[in-house]
């Protein structure tokens, strides 16, 4: 093997503390090494033709380039070297910049250690063998799981790109946390009117098929090829029978003891139900935890006065699988209940704030349904105890956001925001009312936004208060606030009418349970965790599997919506080819030597090892041994370094290129 | 190099995606270092085998450096649990067969601790340091050169 | 032990299992693994203090073709091979018809006669008299006289020494390792087709049975066995170079205890201890 | 004559007086387990009933481990270095019969051909004091291969135990003669006024005929016999590495760096699966019974064909360390009866 060196400068960066030319000469005389040379810039158009003319002058068949981090620059190389012929796996970079140069002060210290590192990777690409990338089809039908606006959007780019979609929702109706609130900040345009549009654009697009009252139960295979298994859970209604007349639920006599979910608990609703009127299916559902019928086996009211026989108590709950392209997560979030202590809960809790104890003393969704002209109100600024209208009001900010002690330490980011709306808003419906905020910080980063915040202070009198409230309490009729305002150092009470608490945004409780299904991280608080904060917002460490809004971490409707947009774009890219090309750094079985313990299939964290029976031509079993799935396959060698006879060896990184790097370390 | 002292050899498994780059950043942050650790570079933690140092002390290691991401940031999500678990019984074999444990290190060094990367590598490098160079292995190095009864 | 007799003849009269490992006696006092085919060689079949063997070694390296269900006999630490055996994917658990002993010892070596002082050391600590997996039980618990913990003993004193003495210890030991393999191959968790050993592109462990060979060697294998090491202490028993190897074990699996909590094939159903994870896994030596 | 008397003591102080002149002096160790250089002449305790240890003194001639040569890569070529290949001048005390008869037994295969330095400077460099043995169990069978507990076959010194505590010394070979002369002093010529040699156990029984077995091994080589023999055997190298003459050896090379390292002969073992298995996975032994059969082969039918000896003293250590109980002679016994 005729090996290429190549040590860069980079200016003065390596130059000034590395001798690159007396690197270059040492290496010469590496067994092996056919040419070696030192050059300013390596990564230059000039330096690259440098490089490029070596390869074809001495016919190299493998280069080690000693610059900055491989994190940098190795695609640049690989490339270089591949443009003539050579394998792009053939080629390894001794960091002698961020490890070498950096760091060292002294000259000789410095070149003496990055020869070294030369030298190791010298060793340890006379090891390398050519790898190809693995090419997988791609079946092109995405999977959205979750039908908020997060899920509409990416839904609806990808459908209109061409593809077909499924959409997952685990609610009776898609529309999410947006269909619940009033106004948007902040523009204060109305939520339903600009969503429910984008709703019904989903159920009649002819390349969406909709999934809703069901929920993803297991995800098997990798990118471009994932088969998924859903459950339909049973709504005891035919589908294809039910014109959505609600007959059957103006008839229930089941009125009052299910607490409406899409109004946040403030009324009741039917045992057998739509949502909220503009849902999407326009379906009923029966909760059986509620029916009489399923109680006691008698009533089937609805039964009879359905005129279409849509009915069905005896329908079970069915298993759909489909066969999925890309993934893309979007299950957004939930508020923070903050009455008791939640079970297993990171967090202590607020019970000081009486949230639960006292009905006036409400959650921001909430809120939002009392702002609402769709409300329980019907936009009536009502206070939920005795439905008058509340002339004094109190908002407090970060409840449980940004709260080491007591809650979470982020910070849910739309706080601010709707809690600036909820004032604005109260203060236009109740002309004579006090708003009182108490915030810690006013983050309104965003187009548009400061100025909204500014807005409510400066055009409709809302009071801003820098503190934090210690404690509510009730005394005749009246909600006793006490805090502190920070910038005046004075304590302070209002005797309010109604508080809205402007709760944490947390992660979907299933979150964790899902994220498990589908084999890709997740925060310690439950949010789905993105590939890289910076530059892989969108994707997971599973390959096809993207994520949009907030289930993610604490997002507004614009950011989900861009998310959703990009997530989309992430799917459509991987859908604008048949076939797929992935790292081929993946393990490789040794079938001859593998003796069929399957740890490393108890290790992987890809399920990427499947077993596989060896028989004989007569077809008798001889063993069952280990196989490497490569479409699934993300290469981290753990099944390498825990297999015991190390029949599954981890390509690019097999054990005898790691045992060369240290026999060249080694200085007999 | 200070005149007539001991300079430890140590060799330094890293992961690829956390104590790597975290190594890369202290560079980048100009952090200064002592020079004696030579960083072998592999995707995971998972991906360290316990023999990997054992070559490493046959090559003349006077100490030995693993490190990767902490729990829960592992790029491949249970590598470094795996590697941990390994790591508790290996760390117990070699001290129980003599192998002072001031000799090797484990660390989680994620992407953005470029200080801690600084503070554990010139740690390991003066705990090996007042070890002095590890003669029991190149003892049994040595064992191969001569004939034996 | 007649109702061991009776019952391997039924279960091969039957055709419940092809073949039964077992014991049979020799002499006045050893006994030696045997395989009985036939009812008639069923007749050899014995159980005493002297049936030191642990037979599941046999299980996934017969010789002979797959033939339909096996039976074997087991004692209680045997059994636990055997569990981890069926973990480790090597048998079927319904292709094994397990006969378990309710075992009252056994000697240290196969020819020794039963006293007090020659009753194995892994018996003093011994909590699996009654096999924790068998279809058939055979067998009454008696009480008989326990002998030294000398394993642990051993290694308390291993413990207490400095870094340097007990390098200095265990390469007096590992010195005398010739290389058989003897301890490897009477191990029934070392099944590999290709022990690590014998790998030579590249080479793992140096063949060589020379100081440096042989401690990567003794150490290596004891680090392929944690975690999963029943304690049976065959390894030790055959050694001819009397390295107490089984002591290694030993402390490995104390660390398994104490750090883990864990015992390995006590219940099938439990996740091996390598290949699982907690999320609060000890990780006070990592900095 | 060639017969001397000498006493615990003297045989105590010559060994003393060998170490100083930097001899590699080796004896039993005392916990019988195997051959051991001694540091202090005292280590010298001669027992002529004690079992043999589990280890055969072979190694002495045919170390587990031996470098043939060191290597040392440059950037185009490599380097040999040659290793000296042979140590001190070397003395083995107390071996018994058994086991003096190994030089002999393994001088014909090292030589046959290809003649191996390694093997015979080691011959050549070492006194092999043997000592009449009065041991006897159920696994010797020594008389069955022509062997006896007093055969004199491969020692250079001979030592007989005399009632009065000292021994009879026959020097049996020249080097042996050249010894007792380089050291007279510790040796007195032997009168007729010795001792009476102490009456020790009885010889052990002839238990088979090796004639009538490798007749029989001639043309059974497929007999079904062979395959009952391989269920329990485990494959391990016990038998063959304590062997005093099983001789089989593997040769690898060994890396120090990247730059250097060296070729070694190590200890091998036709009992392994991967003694005999190809690179391409096919394995012309591929059961244990294949493995075991060859084992009886070598040492009863390929070896006399070749070199009309049998290979094998009869020592037994095979059996009593098998941790199963595979036992040659009730194998040989067996086929003496077909």
């Amino acid at each position: 093997m005729k090996i290429g060196v190549f040590v860069c400068e980079c200016g003065e960066n390596i130059g000034k503390t590395v001798d690159c030319f007396k690197v270059a000469e040492i290496a010469s005389h590496f067994p092996g090494v056919a040419h070696a040379e030192a050059y300013k810039y390596m990564c230059s158009d000039p330096g690259q033709n440098l490089i490029k003319k070596a390869i074809e002058e001495n016919g190299l068949d493998a280069v080690v380039v000693g610059s900055c981090s491989p994190h940098m620059h190795e695609k640049t190389f690989r490339k270089v070297c591949s443009a003539m012929g050579i394998n792009p796996y053939m080629v390894e970079i001794a960091n002698l910049r961020e490890h070498c140069s950096w760091i060292h002060d002294n000259r000789d210290e410095a070149t003496a250690k990055a020869v070294d590192l030369v030298r190791l990777l010298v060793e340890k690409v006379k090891y390398n063998e050519p790898l190809f990338p693995i090419k997988v089809p791609v079946t092109k039908r995405a999977l959205v799981i979750g039908g908020g606006i997060s899920g509409i959007q990416a839904a609806l780019d990808i459908a209109n790109a061409g593809h077909q979609v499924t959409l997952v929702e685990k609610e009776p109706s898609i529309g999410g946390h947006m269909s619940q609130l009033s106004e948007t900040f902040p523009t204060l345009d109305c939520s339903q009117c600009i969503l429910t549009p984008r709703m019904v654009e989903v159920y009649q697009h002819p390349n969406i098929k909709l999934l809703t009252y069901s929920e993803v139960e297991n995800v098997e295979g990798f990118i471009g090829n994932f088969k998924v298994t859903i459950r339909k859970k049973a709504r005891s209604i035919k589908e294809d029978l039910c014109n959505g007349c609600g007959m059957c639920i103006q008839k229930c006599p089941n009125k009052k003891t299910a607490k409406s979910e899409f109004d946040e608990g403030l009324t009741t609703r039917t045992a057998i139900y739509v949502p909220f009127p503009q849902a999407v299916p326009n379906l009923p559902v029966i909760d059986r935890t509620v029916c009489t019928y399923y109680k006691t086996g008698k009533c089937k009211i609805c039964v009879k006065v359905c005129g279409r026989e849509a009915i069905d108590f005896e329908q079970e709950d069915t298993m759909i699988t489909e066969e999925i392209g890309a993934i893309v997560v979007a299950t957004g979030y939930k508020l923070y209940t903050i009455d008791k202590k939640p079970k297993d809960s990171l967090i202590q809790g607020y019970g000081e704030y009486g949230y639960g104890q006292y009905k006036d003393v409400i959650s921001g969704l909430q809120f939002e349904r009392i702002a609402s002209a769709s409300g329980p109100t019907a936009g009536e600024m009502q206070r939920p105890s005795d439905g008058k209208e509340p002339k004094k009001i109190v908002f407090i900010q970060c409840v449980g956001s940004r709260d080491e002690s007591k809650g979470f330490s982020y910070c849910s980011k739309i706080c601010c925001m709707y809690t600036a709306k909820h004032a604005m808003l109260y203060k236009h419906k109740v002309h004579d009312g006090e708003a009182y905020v108490f915030y810690m910080d006013i983050r309104a980063g965003g187009k548009n936004y400061d100025e909204f915040v500014r807005r409510a202070i400066e055009e409709d009198g809302v009071n801003y208060i820098r503190g934090r409230v210690s404690r509510i309490y009730e005394q005749n009729g009246k909600y006793i606030v006490k805090g502190e305002d920070t910038l005046a150092g004075l304590p302070v009470e209002i005797d309010a009418d109604m508080v809205v608490l402007a709760t944490a945004m947390v992660a979907q409780p299933e979150s964790p349970k899902l994220a498990q299904i589908l084999s890709i991280p997740y925060d310690k608080y439950g949010f789905l965790a993105e590939l890289h904060p910076k530059l892989h917002p969108i994707e997971t460490s599973t390959g096809g599997i993207f994520l949009a809004g907030s289930a993610n971490s604490p997002k507004d409707i614009p950011e989900c919506v861009a998310m959703a947009s990009a997530a989309a774009a992430k799917t459509l890219v991987l859908f604008g080819s048949d076939m797929l090309e992935r790292e081929p750094i993946v393990a490789k079985v040794d079938e001859s030597t593998c003796a069929g313990c399957l740890y490393c299939k108890k290790v992987c964290p890809y399920n990427a090892i499947e077993v596989k029976e060896i028989r004989n031509r007569a077809g008798e079993l001889i063993k069952t041994i280990a196989y490497v799935n490569t479409g699934l396959c993300q290469g981290c060698g753990t099944c390498n370094a825990t297999c015991p006879s190390k029949s599954v060896q981890l390509l690019g990184f097999r054990d005898d290129q790691i045992f060369a790097q240290l026999f060249a370390f080694a200085d007999n | 190099m200070e005149e007539n002292r001991f300079e430890p050899k140590i060799v330094a498994f890293v992961c690829n995606w956390c104590t790597y780059t975290g190594a890369d950043l202290a560079g980048t942050s100009r952090l200064k270092q002592l020079p004696n650790a030579r960083l072998i570079r592999v995707p995971c933690t998972g991906r360290i085998d316990p023999i990997f140092l054992i070559k490493a002390f046959e090559s003349g290691a006077d100490g030995v450096l693993v490190s990767g991401c902490h729990p829960g940031d592992c790029h491949y999500n249970s590598g470094n649990f795996h590697a941990r678990r390994r790591w508790m019984f290996f760390k117990e074999l070699l001290e129980f067969v003599g192998i002072d444990e001031k000799r090797v290190h484990f660390s989680w060094v994620s992407a953005s601790e470029g200080k801690k990367w600084v503070d554990v590598v010139n740690g390991v490098i003066e705990t090996v340091r007042a070890e002095g160079p590890f003669q029991e292995y190149e003892k049994i190095n040595k064992s191969n050169m001569i004939p034996i009864e | 032990m007649a109702q061991l007799v009776e019952l391997a003849k039924e279960l091969l009269e039957s055709g419940k299992v092809s073949l039964i490992i077992g014991y049979t006696a020799k002499g006045d006092n050893a006994t030696y693994p045997f395989i009985a085919y036939t009812a008639a060689e069923a007749e050899k079949l014995v159980f005493n203090h002297h049936c030191v063997n642990n037979l599941s070694v046999y299980i996934n390296r017969l010789d002979i073709p797959e033939a339909g269900k096996i039976g074997i006999v087991v004692k209680g630490c045997d059994a636990r091979a055997l569990s981890m055996l069926i973990q480790e994917s090597q048998i079927k658990r319904e292709n094994v018809l397990i006969i378990g002993v309710n075992c009252n010892g056994v000697v240290k070596d196969v020819e020794m006669e039963w006293k007090k002082e020659n009753v194995a050391p892994k018996c003093a600590v011994c909590e699996v008299r009654t096999p924790k997996l068998y279809d058939e039980l055979i067998g009454t618990l008696e009480d008989f006289e326990k002998p030294d913990p000398t394993a642990m003993q051993i290694i308390a004193k291993i413990e207490a020494m400095t870094p340097k003495e007990r390098w200095a210890f265990w390469q007096n030991e590992f010195d005398k390792c010739i290389k058989c393999y003897a301890c490897r191959q009477v191990c029934p968790l070392c099944y590999c087709d290709r022990c690590i050993v014998d790998e030579n592109t590249p080479q793992w462990i140096e063949t060589s049975a020379t100081a440096r060979g042989n401690f990567s060697w003794n150490i290596i294998r004891a680090l392929h066995q944690s975690g999963r090491c029943v304690g049976c202490g065959e390894c030790s028993r055959v050694c001819p170079m009397g390295i107490p190897i089984g002591v290694l074990n030993m402390k490995m699996n104390m660390i398994g205890m104490s750090e883990f909590g864990f015992k390995p094939g006590m219940d099938i159903n439990e996740p091996t201890l390598v290949g699982s994870y907690k999320f609060d896994d000890k990780e006070n030596f990592i900095r | 004559m060639n017969e001397y008397i000498i006493t615990n003591e003297q045989i105590n102080q010559l060994a003393s007086e060998l170490l100083n002149k930097n001899w590699n002096v080796v004896a039993e160790s005392s916990d019988g387990i195997s051959f051991k250089s001694i540091t202090q002449g005292e280590d010298i305790k001669l027992n002529p009933s004690s079992k043999p240890s589990n280890l055969s003194p072979k190694q002495f001639f045919f170390p587990k481990s031996e470098t043939l040569f060191f290597y040392k890569k440059t950037q185009t070529d490599v380097e040999i270095i040659d290793t000296a290949g042979v140590g001190n001048k070397t003395i083995i005390f107390g071996v018994k019969p058994c086991d003096t008869a190994l030089t002999g037994i393994l001088s014909k295969v090292f030589n046959w051909d290809y003649k191996d330095e390694f093997f015979n400077k080691k011959v050549e460099n070492t006194v092999l004091i043997g000592l009449k043995c009065g041991y006897n169990d159920d696994d010797c069978f020594c008389t069955s291969v022509g062997l006896s507990p007093e055969s004199e076959k491969g020692s250079d010194i001979f030592l007989v135990p005399l009632e009065d505590g000292s021994f009879l010394a026959k020097a049996v070979t020249e080097k042996g003669s050249e010894f007792v002369k380089e050291n007279s002093k510790f040796f007195a010529p032997a009168t007729d006024a010795k001792s009476k040699p102490v009456e020790m156990k009885a010889a052990p029984q002839k238990k088979f005929d090796p004639a009538r077995i490798k007749e029989w091994l001639d043309h059974n080589f497929e007999n079904e016999y062979w395959k009952s023999l391989g269920d329990l055997c485990l494959g391990c190298a016990q038998c063959a590495y304590v062997c005093p003459t099983c001789h089989c050896f593997d040769i690898v090379d060994e890396n120090f760096d990247y730059m250097s390292g060296r070729r070694v002969k190590n200890w091998d073992c036709c009992q392994y699966t991967m003694f005999t298995k190809h690179a391409s996975g096919h394995n012309p032994r591929s059961h244990q019974s294949d493995r075991y059969r060859q084992r009886v082969f070598h040492k009863f039918k390929y070896y006399p064909d070749r070199f009309e000896t049998i290979l094998c003293t009869g020592c037994g250590r095979c059996i009593r360390g098998c941790g199963i109980g595979m036992n040659i002679s009730e194998v040989l016994q067996q086929i003496d009866k077909f």
